[in-house]
This record gives C-alpha cells, structure tokens and sequence, in this order.
C-alpha cells in the first residue's frame, strides 16, 4: 500500500447553473463527485481511496449560495458556507443553535469554505474507512472497527447494523432539532425530505450516510420558523477543541410555556450513524421545568437501548451529562 | 550579576526574518535542474517478507523515471531501520520508490506496482509479546538489550500468573534485561513512614515535525550534496556519509532550516539517504517528499513504559527508597533506551537514599521509537508528580514541601555511580515558581464550583543539559568582521545564534560586526554536538568560548609582535587590540587580520590544533589565509552530570461532566544556570509547556492488535495541541544562577521544560479528582468520565497503544 | 463476464468479495427462455384426455410433509425477497428479517431430514438405475418421477450449501447472542459469501422452474396434492406405475 | 448576463471539452500526457499577489502545488497536504484558506495573497512580520508563513482583537513547536497592542 497524497488525474467540471450540474451528476451517476467547499473530498482522492471519474464542483453556482427568507422561516443555499451562517444576523438571533454548532466545525480555515451542504453530507470518521479499507461501507464483507480487540473509542452505541460508524456532522444534529426540510434536486425534478429522514443508517444503507441518490444533489435546506427564537442548547465534547469530531454532542431545542416545556427537540452527535434524537427524552421532558431535580430524573433515559463497544461506553455517561446540562435552569 | 554585553541579551536571531517573509529554505523549498521527484510505497503489514514485486507496468508509464528496491541500497541487520527493506517489520516500513517528472506520475506508478507480501507474526503490546505463547516483534527475538557490554537478541516470556499480577499492581517477578543499584534498598523501605507502590504506562506517540522529513540530492563529480530536514548539522556528517557509503569529505549537507525534530532528526535516519542512493541509480537530482502519513510511519515516537514503582518516604517527605521496573515498547527498531534515563531522572530529581532499576525493552510492530523531548525523563516525570502528591497526602504535608525536601541541589548525587552534578537550584526555582504562582493563596481556594472542579499540580523537569569535547571555530577578517562558524543544526531553537554569542562576547564584539556561517557544509563549519539533549547551550558557549580565547591569544601575540611589548600587556574593547597602559596604542580588529594573514602559521590557519575533528581540519584548511583563525577543541574541565531542571506550577478548572478540563494558569521555571538568550528561553519554557499538554492530555498511539493497524497517522487523529488546547497565556521564570563549569555558567533547558509541564497536569488531574491517579498518559476525558461515573476503563490495566 | 467480484484485504491483498450479481439477471432471463420453450414444446405436443379427479382418492402427502414443504417455501421465499431486493436498490432493513427467516428454514430442513432418515423409507427419493430408464423406454414412474426425483435432489444439495454458508455468515454478525469475532480470514469470508451468493441464484433459477411445473396444467394436481394431500385413482393410473408405488387406499 | 458569469461559462465549456481526451483513456489515465503541454484549456490566469500569472493548472490540481510547483512560491508550505495543519494557509480574496485543499481552477478571477505578497516594494515588513519578529515568535519556522496570513487576515477585518478573539482566529494553525503564546503575542503588538 503505497501511501498517496497528490491529486490524481480526475476530471473537473464547475458549472455555473444548477441544471447544468443536474445533467452531468445524472451523466456521471455513481461516476460523479458532487463537491462544494471540497473539504471532504480531496482527501479521499489524494488516498486513491475513493476514485470517481469526475468532480463537480458547485461553489460556482449562485443560486446555490445565501440565506434567504421564506414565508416560513429561512432558506440556506447548499453551498452557503459555514462561515456566513456563523455571521448571519437572522441565524444567530433567530436559529442560534444553528450557529453555534457550525461555529465548532472543523477549523477557521474549513469553516472558511465548507459549505453547509457539505457538513451535512460528509462521511463518516470511521478510521478504519477512511484509511481506504473495503469494509462494508466501503462496499465490503466485514467490519474492522467491531472486532473484538477493535479500536472503537469513536464509533456508534446505537443504531449500528453491521457497519458501527458514527455521523460527525456537528450541524446535522442542529437542523433534526429544527426540523429543517432539505432540498433535494435531480434532473427528474425536486423532492424535499425531511432532515430526520435525510441522514441514513447501515440497516438500510450501508454504503450511504445520506439518502441522497445518484444523480441528486442537495440545493437547499428550509428551516421553518417553528422553532425560531426559542430555547436552545448546544455542546460538543471532542478530544481537541478546535479540529476535531464530536465523541459526543447534543443539540436541543424547546419550547417553553411559563417555566414548563411544551415541547423539545433532543438530538445527539456522535453516538450513531445518523444524528440521534432521544425521543423518550423529549417526552419525559414535556411538562417539566428546567431544573437540578428535572435533570437529573431525565438525563439517565438518554442512554435508552445503548449498546456499547470495546472502548466507547464512555459515551453513555456523556449522553446523559449532556442532557443533564441541557435541562438545567 | 554579570556583567555581559551580550549574553542574557535579547537580539533578532539572523534567521528569524526568513522565517516570516517565507524566504527561508527547507529541504523541500530546493529545485534543481534535471529534479525528479520521488515517491515512496510503504509496508501496508505490520511484518512480514516482500517476497515478489512486479513493478512493470510502473517502469513502462510515460514520465517514470525510475524505481529504487531494497537491493539498491545497503542490507541492514536487524533490528536497525533500513533506507528500503524487503522485510517490514512495521506498517509504513519503506520497501522501494519511485522517481518521476511529478509527485503524480511517481503515485500513478506506485498504484501500478504490485508487491506481495507474506505475512509474519506480530505484536503492538509488549505485554502480547512477553505472555507465555505471545508472538514476537521479531524472528530473531521479542527482546533487544542494548548495553556497553554488547547488544542483542532475547526471547523473553512471563508465565500469565506473572503477566497478571503485573497488571493487578503487584511487583513484576518475570525476567528483566537491565538492572542497577545503589544504597541499601531494604533498609531505605525500613525508614519509610509510608510507602507508595503504583503500576504506570505512558503511551508511546509521533513526533510529528511539521516538516515531514524531506531530502534532495545529486552527485556532482564524486560529491553527494544533500539538502536535508537536520536536527543537527555538522553531527549528521559522519552518520549519512556511513548511510551513503562515502566518506565526510564528500558529503555536502545543507539544512539551513528545519521544521522542528524534537529528537526525531538528531542523527542522519536511513531515508535521508535514499534519495542519495537514487540520483546515484538513475543519473538525476532527486527530492523526495516525505507525506505526512509516512512522516508518521517513519518520523520516530516517543518510548512507550509499562511500569511498577515502589517509593519510601520518611516522615518529613524525604524519599528514602525507590524500586522502580519498566518495560519499555522500543517499536520494530530496538530504538529508545528511555527506562534508563527515567531511572537516572528519578536519582537525580528526587534523590532517594537507596534506589534499584530494573528496565525490559521489548519490541513491538509499531513505528520506529526515538528519542523524543526528554526521553525516559519526561514519561517518569508524568508517573512522579502524583505518587509525590500521594506521599504528601498520607504525610500530610504540602506537595511542595516534599518536592523542596527532595530537590536537586549541589549535593546531589546521580545513578549508579552516584557521580555529582556540576550545580543544581530545583528547590530555588519552585521557591520562584510557588511565588509567581502564588501557590499558598490558591490552595485555600475552593474547589468545587457545580460540575467543575480545580486542582493543583506541580511537576518537575530534568533532562542532562551539556556535553564537552566537540570544536570551536571563528574567524576575524581583514574587514574586522566577526565570522563564527558553528556546526550547530537549526531546529528552531536559535542555539547556533545564541551560543554563537559566546564568541562575540569574548571579543567584546558588537553583534552587528558579527556573522554566523551555519547550515551548509561548503560554509566551512566545525565539528558540533547533536542539537538535542538540551546539550547545545552548555557544549557550543564552550566551543565558542575556546575558539574566541584562543583568537584573543594569537591576537595579543600578533599585537606584541607588531608592536612590541608583551602579549599580557594588551586587551582589547570596541573591536581593538591596545596597550593596557596606554589604549592610544593598538590595531583594530581588521588590521590584526590582515597581519595574521602576512604571518601565516596558525594566526590564520595554516597550522591548527592536532586534536581537533577532521571535519574541523578540512574547515580550517578552507579557510587557511583568509583572516585571522580561532580554532581549538572544547578541551575545558567537566565533571559530574550537568542538569537541565525546571518546574512547573499548574491550575486546571474540570468538568466532571465532560470529563474535558481547562488549563486557568501555568507557571514554568527554568533553572539552567545562567539565562543565554531570554526570548529564547521563554519560548523553549513555553513550547515545552505544550508539549507537555499533549503528552497529559491527548498523543498517543493507537493500534488495532487484531490487524496491526496504527489509527492516528495525521496531526487530527495524533491530537497534536491546537491553540486552544493549551492556555492562551503561560508564564515563565528562571532562576539564573550560573553553573561554575560553562564559561558563561550556562546549562539547557528545551527537554525539562516539557518535564515539568506533564508532570503538573498529571499532579493536578489527580489533585482535582481528589487524589486518583490514573497512572497513565495520556489521560482524555473518556477515562476522567468513566472514572467520575464509577465505571470500568474500556482497557485493560496496563494495555498500550489503544485508546 | 465476471463470476466472482474482488477487493483488497485489510493487507491489500486482493480477496474474492462474493458472486458478481450481475447474474442475476442472466439467471432471471435463462430461467425465462427455459420456461417458454418448455410451454411451447408441450403447446405443441398431442396429448390424450387429462385423467379425471373425480372418484377414488388416493393419499400422495401426509399433512406433515405438506406442512414442511410449504413452511419451506414461506421462508425460502423471505429469504430470496429479504436477501436479493436491496441488491437490486430496493433498500430496507432487511438483515434480521432474512436470518430469522434463515433459521425457520434451517430448523424445518433439519425436521424434514431427521424425519425422512428415521422416520420414512428414504428410499422413495433415491434415484436409481430403474428411475433413469423412465424416459427411454418410457415406463411410468413410482411416487415420483426421476424429474421430480432430479429437482428435490438438486434443491437440497443447494439449500444445504445455502444454509451452511448462511449460517458461517451468520457467526460474523453481532445478534442477540453473540458479538462478530472476524476470526475468519478475509480470503475463506469471500469465499462463504460467493457460495452463498452463487447457491442463492442457482436456487432462484430452479424454483422459478419448480414453480412453473407446479402451475401447469397436466401437472396441477400434484400441486393440489401438495395442498390438500390427495390424488384421484385416474391420475394415479395415469401418471404412475402402481407395481412401483402403492399408496395407502385410505385418504 | 454579467461578463464574470459569461467568462466563467467560457471555462466551464473548455475544460469540458478536455473530458472526450480524458475519458477515452479513464480515469487513471493522466491528462498531462494525454494532450500537448500548456494545451489551451488548462493555460489560466491567476492573480498572485496583484499580479497577473498565466499558468499551466490540471483540472484536479492544489493550488498550493500550484504555488510551489509551478510558479516557485514555496514561502507557503505543505506539512499535511490534508487541511489538519495550516501550514499553506493562503488568503483568497482576503479569507484564510488551506491551499492545500483547494482547486486551483476555483480561484480563477480571485485574488490570491501569498506569505510572499505581505512585504511592500521598499521591502518593509507587514505590521505581522515585524511584531512576530520583535516577539520572537517563531521556532522552527515551518508554520510561520501559515500563522503570518492568518494573522493578516484577521487584522485586515478586525484591527484591534483581543487576545481571545485573535486566539479563536489563529486556531486552524498548527505549530508543532507550541510557539503558540508568542505567536499571540505578536498578533497583539500587531495591532498596536501591547501584548
């Protein structure tokens, strides 16, 4: 194995319109490497790990680009970068939980360019995949990473099926907490679906960690203003706090009534391949105040149906501190 | 206080202005005509024997220029690292490489090569490899004992009933390699009033230098020049010439900058002499850039210890007895030899009246060990400071009045041989450090604030901190400029300015008069130490020292020989030799020069000193009639070990929640005699300090035993401190008390301080969590949460390389 | 094309992954062109009165075995539809589904063996020399034909290999007993998995036969038989050779 | 249709015309062979340091190959190559960017800013170089050029930050040498703070 780091021969195509980019994505089908700011991808094609034939690259595309208003909440262009969300006057008043998390993605740098279409869509951090090996997300028979002397420190506690990675997306779990709709083109027209549904788990997509097919691309995504303004947490607890994935994270929104919650949205990073959301929370919670007391009855129904590997039942605690700290005053 | 002009000064090091502009040259940063580029395809098992390669289609590609195979270069023995092998012994292990017109035509061909492999047995704990029925690192042994008396191979089992009772905290009973002694163990444990007895690891972790370890080179009629990444300069000579198959004199290295080795590129290592051996083959100038994956293969680690310790102390914290065995994880390479040091550490920092170490290397498929910033000093410095705190607690004295009890001071005594040591201030500098610290005050503070909580930590440093015997060389010319010539590699720590100094200082030189020839060997340079090992400060004020004393000699014979009278009768200030009586009367520096040049002989280096190294005497031989020469061997009275020391004082604020913790302050205090260069030593203080809070809190290796694999081959997953790991302001000190045996009473500090900044974040982890120690670097937030919330570690007790 | 499919080793060494599924489709379109040139071939082919199933019955299948086999070709069914649809992009979790289905049929084969080792003569579905001849010389068969002989044959060699690669696959998964090991070498794991695969499509071809024999006209009442374990005097005169088989009167 | 969109539509058609010479050959086949050097469509301008370079760009390649590959600016330096380590921080229309990790053909008609770009034409330093030279800031130096622009571009925005926000800022560059605090130091004098 021959350690690669140069770009190979890949084709490039930047269009400027979005049909433009439909048509070749549904020219190039399995072929084709939908890119935005590109900072999940140049590594995969530095390793050779991952060889399409061609990039498209989007971060052309205007009509892709920028935060506008709908007549219910907001609409974020799939190529806005990380970096205007985190200054946008309306997200941060009206969404914070929002910013903040994209404000804890990654570095500076990346921020800089990585679009929020390309947080939400990025690849799992498994080691074991990304170091090229053809394990079962990688179209292979097997699973490295849940061996038993497996390294696993990072990997899922819930939801696995045979594949054990987890979703690194820090502001995937924001928007299943906001409920937003992403949109989702192809040159057979949009559909829009709904972000708990957008994030795929290796029971029914192994080789996916979205439900975006061939051929589609994701232009948009629409936050209603239900949750505009309202109460929001959110913490990442990585090993480094810049550049670095979560080992866990939380991202919640409520609604209060008085000083009771009417209703919540409680949604855990880095504990499986999808953003998590901890239903029998959100149900315990409703009706409570925010509380030492509430706290500390709710947070231990975080960790429901976990199943921990070798080295990861750390983050069973975690889950519930996180909810812990989310329901306090 | 002295009364210097130079040294304990700030000033702009010359290199400092490439360095922001860009302008400044790294291996990588050379072109030459005809260059091709090379690239590398490395083991992908953890061990194994290259038993076929089928690099056709490679070598048929348009732009390929070449291929370079284990039977290109020179057969190693194992365990040594190869240039290329055809038996890996670790992942990463480079087996051949690639030269073409561009990096990815030479990868387009590396994908085209197929090598087949056939694997062996191998092993990333040595406790997997010590186990009764384990499998060994190498064929020829799981053990590699390095020792004067002759090194070699071992097969070393446990039996499970011992490997056990070593993980359950029990005293290891198995074989062991190493063993010294001094005192009388049985009755130091006889006086103590309490006894500590505690089982460590310290994990073993890359270096990871920003610059990956790049070389070029060509051959120009029978000279191999080679730009290099050289943690030392002149030092490398001999090691790559032996690499190359040549001799020194026709080796040219130039590595005027590189990006940082902490240890990793203190000699000449095997691949910086592959792109020699390829411009030989293929008749073309060759660079080949290291990626940052193989710069974690092949860039070195730190020694990883499993340990047991036994420590006495007597009723007033002073340590009585200390028994202390440590396996060391020496990788593929039986490189390390760190158990050793951190026993000799242990003599000197703590001092106990009695003491034994017993140290077991054993070797691993993991990537090449090395010395890595305090090597054995540093990881038994993380082991100490808790045990310290512990004995302080069940004594119930202040953690800081059993380390002052213990301090290093003149009196100490060190090792086996229990030799002195040239001057030692340990229990000044924490005096200093508790002050700026403010240590009384902040111990009354409370602890717990909701789910945080503060501790408290201090650690402490050491690491030997000079060496002696190597060469001086300057020069004074007709212009009356300065030139010091130093072999003093260019890491980053502006020791080959600031000991440069030294010189300047002697000859009561304005530094604006002065000119450094350092980093390429056409500059004439001297034969220097090794830029590690903190040795520099100490080794090159003293070449210097002798260089310049025996230029102001030859100066003064000139002057009377001129001008009549005795050389006794002249001194010399503002760049002139004159009469003490009568200041009237003298030469400048330039007419001196000139003079020396019409007289020949050794006044300007026709003649020179027999003891000197060759790579000196050709230096000198080049510069013979160009000025007046200043040349002579370090020759000056040393005895007994000469200590870098520092230590360190640090307050954490953790989240029981998170398990994540925040440094609110940190102090370090050096004492290494005599402050040289202050900038320069508060950022070794400072960069020691991150260092230390990666060691504390995040590097590791981490590899999977079922396969082999390593999972942090980038900066990402080696947690390399980022800057908001580590606090955004950290303070230093120096005690600067001069050590009586360097001229200017300088010693080192680079290694210690990174001792004493792991040691008070394992002090204050365990302060915080109410005196737990973990027993373990690094220690990340799943084990504090695991630990707060009363459950299991996801490892076994004394597991390594694992998360 | 290709047989097999390939990937590399946690090493890079080149293993097989498993069957190439692209033949599938070569199996679906075979099983297809078979089936039509049989309907054809019998279309064309003169034939007498079809035998009554008025009158006497006669007993063909006792209930139990009736149950085993449709109990069989329940699961079998799950497995192909649980095992083959997210190959073909129809995704859904699928994989506790198809091995609880594969333990129903591993459970009901193992019964079905036991019961036909110990408890009936085994013998009626040996192929013998006398079976091979029905054809030539056209003599009528006994219980069964040798073609139905062929197929049970064929079937069960395949369902064995199924299940038994089935079931080392099902060692390499976590499930409610126990957690993977990847004790397996990747090399013999691709192996399992392109038995597996391979049987698979060889299982699809012959029960899309079996299914089409089973539906056709001249050859209905065995499928009735199999339902509601009878058959007429008539069709057994006429299909059968009483000296070789002599069912129980009573049904 | 504004000239930038019709320009961009230009390159868009050419560099799609080289897909039928690369195709035919796949996906590992190498362009650069495929077609005459400095073939037309891959011949770009680019704006380094407010100058106009014409330059030879394959479709896949880095920019910080670009720069110190083809147009000899090795001021910016590759550690990583994988965007964890900030040594080839570039600015790109005044934001710090890992040159590292980005296209080369995406910064057509961007004005790219190199560590080499900072120095006016009398050769005095950027307010950043000389602060991180009064503080000693540096160690090894292979980072600097990285720490330098990402400095630059937070003055640029923000003149007088505090230490916490040039922290924050500063934080998508590694140094090896933990030279950190006087890397801060020299962000304060920088901005005429005193640090």
């Amino acid at each position: 194995m021959a350690s690669f780091d140069v770009m190979p021969d890949i084709q490039l195509y930047q269009p400027v319109e979005l049909d433009d980019a439909l048509s070749l994505a549904e020219r190039y089908g399995d072929g084709g490497w939908v890119l935005g700011g590109g900072q999940d991808t140049y590594g995969w094609l530095k390793d050779r790990a991952k060889n399409p034939q061609a990039m498209i690259d989007l971060s052309g595309i205007d009509s892709l680009r920028g935060i506008r208003t709908t007549d219910d909440g907001i609409e974020i262009g799939a190529t806005t970068t990380l970096r205007e969300i985190i200054r946008d006057e309306r997200i941060n008043r009206d969404f914070s939980l929002l910013a903040q998390a994209a404000g804890r993605v990654a570095s500076p740098q990346i921020r800089n360019v990585g679009t929020l279409g390309g947080n939400l869509s990025q690849d799992t951090r498994c080691w074991y995949y990304r170091r090229g090996l053809a394990c079962y997300r990688a179209g292979g028979n097997l699973c490295y990473a849940d061996g038993p002397e497996s390294m696993n420190r990072e990997h899922a506690v819930l939801g696995a099926s045979r594949c054990v990675a987890v979703s690194p997306s820090d502001t995937a779990t924001a928007m299943v907490a906001l409920e937003a709709m992403m949109v989702v083109a192809s040159a057979s027209g949009v559909r829009s679906i709904a972000a708990e549904d957008f994030f795929v788990g290796p029971a029914t997509h192994i080789t996916q960690m979205t439900a975006l097919e061939p051929g589609e691309i994701l232009t948009a995504v629409r936050i209603p203003s239900k949750w505009a303004g309202q109460r929001f947490y959110f913490e990442k607890v990585a090993d480094r706090d810049v550049w670095d994935f979560a080992l866990v994270s939380i991202a919640v929104a409520m609604r209060l009534e008085g000083d009771s919650i009417a209703e919540s949205r409680f949604v855990c990073g880095g504990v499986a391949c999808t953003p998590h959301r901890l239903k029998n929370v959100e149900s315990a919670a409703r009706g409570n105040s925010l509380s030492e007391a509430s706290a500390d009855a709710i947070a231990p129904l975080a960790s429901a149906g976990a199943i921990p590997l070798n080295y990861n039942h750390f983050k069973l605690p975690l889950m519930e501190n996180l909810v812990r700290r989310a329901m306090r005053g | 206080m002295n009364d210097y002009k130079l040294v304990g000064k700030d000033f702009t090091p010359p290199d400092v202005m490439g360095k922001v502009t860009g302008k400044a040259k790294y291996a990588e940063d050379f072109r030459v005509d005809g260059m091709v580029f090379a690239r590398m395809y490395t083991s992908p098992m953890a061990h194994g024997k290259v038993t076929h390669i089928d690099a056709s289609a490679a070598e048929a590609m348009d732009g390929v220029i070449g291929i370079l195979t284990a039977d290109d270069v020179p057969a190693v023995e194992a365990p040594n690292g190869a240039i290329l092998t055809n038996s890996p012994a670790f992942i990463g292990d480079p087996i051949l490489a690639v030269a073409a017109v561009d990096e990815k035509t030479a990868e387009d061909a590396l994908a085209a090569i197929k090598i087949t492999i056939e694997p062996l047995p191998f092993v990333t704990d040595p406790l997997d490899s010590l186990i009764a029925g384990g499998p060994d690192a190498r064929e020829e042994g799981n053990v590699y004992a390095r020792s004067r008396e002759g090194s070699g191979f071992r097969t070393v089992k446990w039996t499970k009933e011992q490997i056990d009772d070593f993980r359950a905290g029990k005293e290891p009973t198995g074989e062991f390699a190493a063993e010294w002694k001094y005192g009388d163990l049985d009755k130091g444990f006889a006086d103590a009033k309490v006894i500590i007895e505690e089982n460590f690891v310290t994990t073993g972790y890359a270096h990871m230098s920003m610059e990956p370890r790049t070389a070029m080179a060509y051959w120009q009629n029978g000279t191999c020049y080679v730009h290099g990444s050289a943690q030392s300069h002149t030092f490398w000579m001999p090691g790559l010439a032996r690499l190359l198959g040549i001799e020194t004199k026709d080796l040219v290295l130039i590595s005027e900058n590189t990006g940082g080795g902490f240890g990793s590129k203190i000699g000449a290592y095997p691949i910086a002499a592959l792109p020699g051996y390829f411009s030989k083959k293929i008749g073309r100038p060759v660079q080949l850039r290291v990626t940052g994956e193989q710069e974690y293969y092949m860039g070195s680690a730190r020694v990883g210890f499993q340990g047991w310790i036994r420590m006495g102390f007597a009723e007033n914290g002073k340590a009585t007895a200390t028994d202390v065995f440590i396996i060391e994880d020496i990788g593929a390479n039986a490189t390390g030899g760190d158990a050793s040091s951190a026993g000799g550490a242990i003599s000197l920092v703590y001092d106990p009246d009695a003491m034994r170490f017993r140290g077991l290397p054993v070797l691993t498929n993991t990537t090449p060990r090395g010395a890595q910033r305090g090597p054995g000093q540093n990881q038994i410095a993380a082991v100490m400071a808790p045990i310290m705190d512990k004995a302080a607690r069940e004594l119930g004295l202040d953690p800081l009045a059993v380390r002052k009890i213990n301090a290093a001071n003149n009196a100490t005594t060190v090792y086996e041989e229990q030799r002195g040591v040239t001057s030692a201030y340990l229990e000044e500098a924490l005096t200093m450090g508790a002050e700026m610290f403010d240590w009384e005050n902040r111990r009354q503070q409370p602890k717990k604030n909701g789910s945080k909580v503060r501790g408290l930590g201090i650690g402490q440093g050491y690491h030997s901190a000079g060496a002696t015997g190597f060469d001086g060389l300057i020069r004074i010319t007709p212009d009356g400029k300065l030139h010091i010539h130093t072999g003093v590699g260019n890491l980053g720590t502006y020791s080959f300015a600031s000991t440069s100094r030294a010189a300047a200082e002697v000859l009561k030189c304005d530094w604006e008069n002065c000119e450094i020839h350092n980093g390429h060997s056409e500059k004439n340079l001297p034969w220097n130490s090794y830029q590690a090992g903190s040795v520099s400060t100490f080794a090159h004020t003293r070449t210097n020292y002798v260089a310049a004393m025996d230029a102001l000699r030859k100066m003064k014979l000139i002057a009377a020989d001129t001008m009549g009278g005795e050389p006794d009768d002249y001194d010399i200030d503002g760049q002139r030799v004159f009469l003490t009586e009568n200041a009237a009367q003298g030469m400048s520096y330039g007419a001196i020069a000139a003079r020396a040049i019409q007289l020949g002989g050794e006044y300007s280096g026709q003649t020179y000193p027999d003891d000197i190294n060759e790579i000196t005497q050709r230096s000198v031989q080049n510069l013979a009639g160009s000025g007046l020469v200043g040349v002579a061997k370090d020759n000056l009275p040393q005895e007994g070990t000469i200590p870098g020391l520092a230590c360190a004082f640090v307050e954490i604020e953790l989240d029981l929640e998170t398990g994540k913790y925040e440094i609110l302050d940190y102090v370090g205090i050096a004492e290494c005699g005599t402050v040289l260069f202050p900038a320069g030593l508060a950022q070794q203080m400072k960069g020691g300090a991150v260092w230390g809070m990666g060691m504390a809190a995040l590097e590791r290796h981490v590899y999977d035993p079922q396969y082999g694999l390593p999972a942090n081959v980038g900066y990402h997953q080696c947690g390399i401190p980022t800057y908001l790991d580590v606090p955004s302001v950290t303070r230093t000190g120096a005690v600067d008390i001069a050590d009586p045996q360097n001229p200017f009473g300088a010693r080192g500090i680079g290694e210690p301080a990174m001792g004493c900044s792991v040691a008070a974040l394992t002090s204050a982890i365990s302060d915080a969590l109410d005196g737990h120690i973990f027993g373990r670097t690094p220690v990340s937030p799943d084990m504090i949460v695991n630990h707060v919330t009363g459950r299991d570690q996801s490892f076994l007790p004394l597991q390594t390389n694992n998360f | 094309m290709e047989f097999a499919t390939y990937r590399n080793d946690v090493w890079g060494r080149e293993v097989i992954r498993g069957v190439s599924w692209d033949l599938l489709w070569l199996v679906v379109v075979a099983a297809l062109v078979a089936i039509a040139l049989h309907a054809v071939y019998e279309a064309m082919r003169k034939r007498g009165e079809r035998p009554s199933s008025s009158g006497e019955r006669v007993k063909r299948h006792d209930s139990i075995d009736r149950a085993y086999h449709w109990i069989m070709a329940i699961s079998m069914f799950a497995l192909l539809v649980t095992g083959v649809l997210p190959i073909i992009g129809i995704e859904f979790a699928w994989l506790e589904l198809h091995w609880i289905a594969g333990i129903a049929l591993t459970v009901v084969v193992v019964f079905h063996i036991i019961r036909s080792v110990f408890f009936k003569s085994g013998s009626e579905m040996w192929i013998s020399g006398k079976d091979l001849k029905e054809p030539i010389d056209n003599v009528k068969p006994g219980k069964y034909s040798v073609a139905q002989k062929g197929l049970h044959l064929v079937v069960t060699v395949l369902t064995l290999l199924v299940i038994a690669s089935g079931i080392v696959m099902f060692l390499q998964i976590d499930t409610p007993w126990w957690q993977r090991t990847n004790a397996l070498s990747e090399a013999m794991l691709g192996v399992v998995f392109f038995v597996h695969g391979i049987t698979t499509l060889a299982l699809i071809g012959v029960i899309s036969l079996h299914i089409y024999f089973a539906l056709r006209p001249e050859k209905l009442f065995y499928t009735r038989s199999m339902i509601k374990g009878w058959i007429s005097r008539d069709e057994l005169a006429a299909n059968h050779d009483p000296q070789r088989w002599t069912p129980d009167e009573s049904s | 249709m504004n000239p930038q969109l019709s320009r961009r539509r230009f390159i868009k058609a050419v560099i799609a015309s080289s897909v039928a010479a690369a195709s035919s050959t796949g996906f590992h086949s190498a362009l650069a062979q495929d077609r005459p050097r400095g073939a037309v469509e891959r011949l770009i301008s680019l704006n380094i340091n407010g100058q106009t370079r014409r330059v030879d760009v394959a479709p896949q390649e880095m920019l910080a190959h670009t720069l110190r590959y083809k147009l000899s600016l090795t001021g910016t330096k590759i550690s990583c190559n994988r965007g964890e380590c900030g040594t080839c921080t570039v600015l790109i229309d005044g934001i710090t960017n890992y040159s590292c990790s980005t296209l080369t053909h995406s910064v057509r008609s961007r004005a790219v800013q190199t560590v080499e770009g900072l120095q006016a034409a009398d050769g005095t330093l950027h307010p950043v170089q000389q602060a991180f030279i009064d503080e000693l800031s540096p160690q090894c130096g292979f980072c600097t050029p990285g720490q330098v622009m990402s400095a630059v571009a937070l003055l640029n925005e923000n003149p007088t930050p505090t230490r916490e926000e040039a922290r924050q800022a500063m934080s998508g560059n590694l140094c090896r040498c933990g030279a950190y605090d006087h890397y801060l130091n020299g962000v304060m004098r920088a901005s005429g703070q005193s640090s």
